[in-house]
């Protein structure tokens, strides 16, 4: 079995792309994209420590994590659809108006 | 032996697409490697015994969220601003925040070697034959210790929905 | 001997069997996958008053070879603005998905690649809904309107009807009480029924939506031919075309498999508690062994020689295989091998009727219309299999906390489901028509 | 055909609309005809259709041909209705020449123009059918045309474009087992029809597709110029066989089937009927064909007087109208052909409009075009 250092430095990495990606892209889409791709590390490391405590808790948590990025994606994109089609533009630095 | 192979081999796959993913311009092409990623952590999940959570995984997240992605980006065109750069300053501030992280874990690993208890951190090893029944645990607890956050996600989920129907919705 | 090398060897020792049943899935489901085409459009030519393929090898027999030829050496397209990557990936993903949950069916009580996973027909259900991924970005990376619309159909089509099925595969569960596809065929047998009879509606609604989710008439539509060309096919050839080909059947199958396993018994034959129906076993042989006699009459009648010495070894084979089916029932040095070999003869039998079902049902449906089908799934099949799941939940409830006779509590919740479904159907039947007079209005206000 | 206010229409996420180009190479466009759509998504905000692909000059041609010469390529222009075509050009003729074809032609004639329209109305069923993507009425639909071509066959030797007529009459007795074989086909046809209902009249996936697409009222269709089931289906009992008797029609007893709405479905039923009718037709003419000759007296060499004259027919697809300007020559001076299938189509655009693309397949379907008369 692998120490659980491994999961946690994947964990490390995965969480550092996305938080680079969320920085540095202009796109909105990617950018929700890049956020479930944190979400996603971040449940790397529930459930390895799930697994070496030897219940299955960490992984209910993982569980409300993955309905929480379903949510999130729902409502991120119904914004982006509103958005496109206020604005023709999916751009991140183009959304400077708080109400339209 | 063949776990250290399927980790090293799951987490490979997923840093490798992950860090393609941000880097792609073309959106489709993030959102496939966004896709692989998200599968190579279903099998990280697999070799973490985590069964459940490993279909979870796939038919949530790959099956359910990344088509509703794949269907907003086909949905608005985006052709034209993905030739557009990204500011330059913006690279720096993550570069900063990716030092500072990745400094912050660094120390925490230096700490964490110091104390006496390190034996903690390794995993016993799983029944060699079979898996556990990962599912029905899995259900005893998110069904009694986490009943309320369970209704509580069911109602956000449901928030969740109206709020995307309405604000998709066409204004006429 | 070197660690890594030792390691290697003990785990071929351990999974020999689950490789080399893998490689036979990719091996053999090409070569099934063509024979059904084939005997679908056969049966389409006889329901069509025609002959279909006749022409490559006796009735038509070695179809299926020659156009695997045809697809292979002809020449592959990509379109100029085609995204290359995406394009040459997404029917390998389409066939992939297929094929892997593939590894999860029980062909048989004996037969199946990843055996004992816990979480068998999720594991199905999950992987097979990858294969969506092929046809979207098929769809996009064509760079085409027609591709592009058809892909954009299929998302909202498939994401639709896989929430049918999985509501109504969530019914067959609560009885089963297990996600392990052997134990769902264990509870079948420790039930004494099939769970048809236990759950007919989530059947009905299962039946629905896999024939969406396999994009088949008369929900074809990301395919359309007579609208969209041929959907998110539409600028594919050759090989490639094929991959997508096969993925769309070998889903036919998985599907079918799914149906089988939950609702139609697996391997256990018709009534398997019964005992004075054992005879049944008997069918097998009795099966293939007609047909055998068929093809020897068959032969005579033949028009060249080739045919008839083809026809001969058909019959040939049959009568081995009734002779080999005869055997574990009569030899008793065999009969350990005979619930591996009944199991699956009786499996195969009903993954075909159902398979049947399909065709049968394209050969004689219209096609639905976008929005018709749209509403079909979101106003009629997805209440009613959330319906479903309450009242065959409630139905376990009465049987286990009220102490209810089972078929009693059946049958009072069924009603209850039914009377949901006319509810529905009132519903439905009110906004058509509430729809058609908005649209003769709007075709009114296009009139000046 | 479209304005340019529906541009400015608001489309699905404020994109630009998507145009498609339906054809000229696209499985259910019924040969070659283009349709350009905007779309908002599926939903058609505007048509053009873009015909000429076909264009082969057949009003041209006839100015340099003579009047014989010229009926072999009327049946060129409805292809598969060729001998109503054939029909309308003889008769057309005859009334320019101050001539008649004596009794024995004309129940033949009749008798050959409705089972061509049965055959007409069995290939747009099959592939209306098919468009809507039901399989298999097509092959059912080809196994009766089959039938009835090969009762052609035997008549005059051709099955497609037949050119069965001549001017003055007809050029072949029928053959010995004629009225035999047309009864058979009758006899057998009712029940042949009623495997047609029972696939596609009570389906409810049919009714779907159907029902309240393409609507076209009296008032449209008449603004438009549409004729034949088109007009009738929405509600209006006009047939050139009643209104203007030609050819035999007068003897015989039959209904003109109108429709209510004007919907798709209506034109579908309205059709169905309209073969029975022709089965009734056949029925009642085999039962007494006169004695006679078949070719009137109508001379070597058509010279027919200066003047003009308009003749149309019913053809499967409506008003077949053929106007012809002789100059006293053997060659006309001007032949102008009235095509239904061309001045039906018209009607698409307002029928598609508010459609989705599915309805567009059906909407080409119900009209009932072939290009071959459309472009000429």
């Amino acid at each position: 079995m692998m120490p659980v250092g491994h999961y946690l430095f994947l964990s490390l990495a995965l969480f550092i792309i996305g938080a680079i990606g969320v920085i540095t892209r202009r796109n909105v889409i990617v950018i929700l994209m890049a956020i479930e791709l944190i979400l996603n590390a971040v449940n790397i490391n529930l459930v390895a420590f799930s697994r070496i405590f030897g219940d299955v808790h960490g992984q209910v948590f993982a569980l409300f994590i993955i309905a929480d990025a379903a949510a999130e994606a729902a409502v991120g994109l119904g914004i982006i659809i509103a958005f496109f089609r206020n604005r023709e533009t999916v751009l991140a630095d183009e959304m400077d108006l708080l109400k339209w | 032996m063949l776990d250290s192979i399927i980790f090293y081999f799951f987490a490979g796959v997923a840093i490798l697409s992950a860090a393609l993913m941000v880097t792609r311009r073309n959106a489709i092409h993030s959102a496939v490697f966004l896709i692989t990623t998200l599968l190579a952590t279903a099998g990280i999940f697999l070799q973490l015994r985590a069964e459940f959570l490993f279909i979870a995984q796939i038919i949530l997240y790959v099956g359910g969220i990344m088509v509703l992605f794949v269907f907003v980006i086909m949905l608005v065109r985006l052709d034209v601003p993905l030739n557009h750069i990204t500011f330059r300053f913006q690279k720096w501030v993550a570069l900063f925040v990716a030092m500072a992280l990745a400094c912050e874990v660094g120390v925490m690993f230096w700490y964490v070697r110091r104390l006496p208890s390190a034996g903690l951190l390794t995993p016993p090893a799983p029944s060699p034959d079979k898996l556990p029944p990962n599912s029905e645990q899995f259900a005893k607890v998110l069904f009694s210790n986490y009943l309320l956050p369970f209704e509580i996600a069911s109602v956000l989920l449901l928030v969740a929905m109206i709020g995307a129907v309405i604000m998709a919705k066409k204004r006429t | 001997m070197s660690p890594a090398l030792h390691s290697m060897i003990s785990f071929l020792q351990t999974w020999w069997v689950q490789l080399a049943s893998g490689v036979l899935i990719v091996a053999v489901v090409p070569l099934i996958a063509g024979y059904v085409v084939l005997v679908e459009r056969k049966l389409m030519a006889d329901m069509q008053a025609r002959l279909g393929p006749m022409r490559v090898g006796p009735h038509g027999l070695l179809q299926p070879i020659a156009d695997a030829l045809k697809l292979l050496i002809k020449e592959d397209i990509i379109p100029d603005d085609a995204d290359k990557v995406i394009f040459w990936l997404a029917p390998v993903v389409s066939m992939t998905a297929a094929l892997v949950s593939m590894g999860a069916v029980a062909f048989g009580p004996w037969f199946q690649v990843a055996k004992d996973i816990n979480i068998g027909i999720l594991f199905i259900l999950g992987v097979s809904s990858l294969g969506l991924f092929g046809i979207v970005l098929g769809g996009w990376a064509s760079n085409s309107h027609y591709a592009l619309i058809g892909a954009l159909r299929s998302t909202a089509q498939l994401v639709s009807y896989e929430t049918a099925a999985g509501l109504a595969i969530i019914s067959g569960l609560l009885l089963a009480g297990t996600l392990q596809i052997r134990s769902i065929v264990d509870a079948q047998q420790h039930y004494g029924v099939w769970f048809i009879f236990l759950a007919p509606v989530a059947f009905f609604i299962y039946l629905v939506a896999s024939i969406a989710e396999t994009n088949r008439a008369p929900f074809d539509l990301p395919e359309a031919e007579s609208e969209l060309v041929a959907g998110y096919m539409t600028e594919y050839s050759g090989f490639r075309w094929a991959l997508y080909f096969l993925g769309e059947y070998a889903n036919m199958i998985v599907v079918a498999a799914v149906a089988t396993t939950l609702f139609l018994g697996g391997w256990l034959r018709p009534f398997p508690n019964v005992r004075w129906l054992n005879w049944l076993d008997l069918l097998p042989a009795l099966f293939t062994a007609a047909v055998g006699v068929y093809c020897v009459y068959r032969a005579g009648k033949q028009p060249v020689r080739v045919q008839t010495l083809f026809m001969w070894a058909v019959a040939a084979l049959c009568f081995l295989v009734a002779l080999i089916l005869a055997a574990t029932l009569l030899v008793p040095l065999l009969q350990a091998a005979r619930p591996g070999l009944l199991g699956a003869f009786w499996f195969m039998l009903k993954v075909g009727g159902y398979i049947y079902v399909f065709m049968w049902l394209r050969f004689t449906l219209p096609r639905y219309r976008f929005d018709q089908l749209m509403h079909l799934g979101w106003y009629l099949l997805i209440p009613l299999a959330i319906v479903n799941v309450f009242s065959v939940g409630m139905a376990m409830m009465l049987e286990s906390e009220f102490g209810w006779n089972r078929w009693l509590a059946l049958v009072v919740t069924m009603l209850f489901t039914l009377l949901a479904a006319a509810f529905l159907l009132h519903l439905n039947d009110k906004r058509t028509a509430a729809a058609s007079s908005a649209a003769a209005e709007t075709s009114d206000s296009y009139a000046g | 055909m479209h304005d340019e206010t529906t541009q400015k229409q608001n489309t699905l996420l404020g994109a630009d609309e998507l145009v498609i180009n339906m054809g000229p190479q696209h499985p259910s466009t019924h040969g070659v005809l283009r349709v350009k759509l905007k779309l908002d998504g599926e939903r058609v905000i505007a048509s053009e259709c873009v015909i000429g692909y076909l264009h082969r000059g057949v009003e041209k041609i006839a100015e340099n041909r003579t009047y014989q010469q010229f009926a072999p390529y009327v049946d060129r222009m409805d292809y598969v209705a060729a001998v109503s075509n054939g029909l309308g050009y003889c008769e057309a003729v005859e009334k320019l020449l101050n001539a008649e074809a004596p009794p024995r032609a004309r129940v033949i004639r009749t008798i050959l123009t409705e089972l061509q329209r049965i055959a007409s109305h069995l290939l747009w069923l099959g592939t209306h059918a098919l468009d809507i993507g039901a399989l298999t009425p097509l092959f059912y639909c080809m196994r009766e045309r089959e039938e009835i071509l090969k009762i052609f066959e035997k008549y005059c030797g051709a099955r497609l474009t037949t050119h069965a007529f001549r001017i003055g009459g007809l050029q072949y007795e029928s053959y010995d087992t004629f009225e035999k074989d047309v009864e058979r086909f009758c006899k057998d046809f009712e029940r042949r029809i009623q495997e047609y209902v029972d696939l596609l009249t009570g389906n409810s996936i049919w009714i779907g597709r159907t029902r309240n697409v393409g609507v076209l009222s009296t008032e449209d269709c008449i603004a438009l110029g549409a004729s034949g089931p088109v007009l009738r289906a929405s509600g209006l009992a006009w047939d050139v066989r009643k209104a203007t008797p030609y050819a035999a029609y007068d003897q015989y007893k039959f209904e003109i089937p109108v429709g209510t709405k004007g919907d798709t479905y209506d034109r579908y039923i309205v059709r169905m009927e309209e073969m029975r009718q022709s089965r009734l037709i056949c029925l009642q003419a085999i039962e007494n064909i006169p004695a006679g000759p078949i070719l009137g007296k109508v001379g070597k060499v058509l010279k027919p007087p200066p003047g003009e004259i308009h003749h149309c027919i019913e053809s499967p697809k409506g008003i077949l109208g053929y106007y012809i300007v002789s100059d006293g020559t053997t060659q006309p001076y001007r032949v102008r052909i009235r095509p239904p299938s061309f001045i039906n189509l018209q009607a698409f655009d307002k029928m598609a409009r508010g459609h989705l693309v599915a309805d567009v397949v059906a909407i080409i379907g119900t009209l009932d075009i072939v290009l071959g008369e459309v472009d000429r």
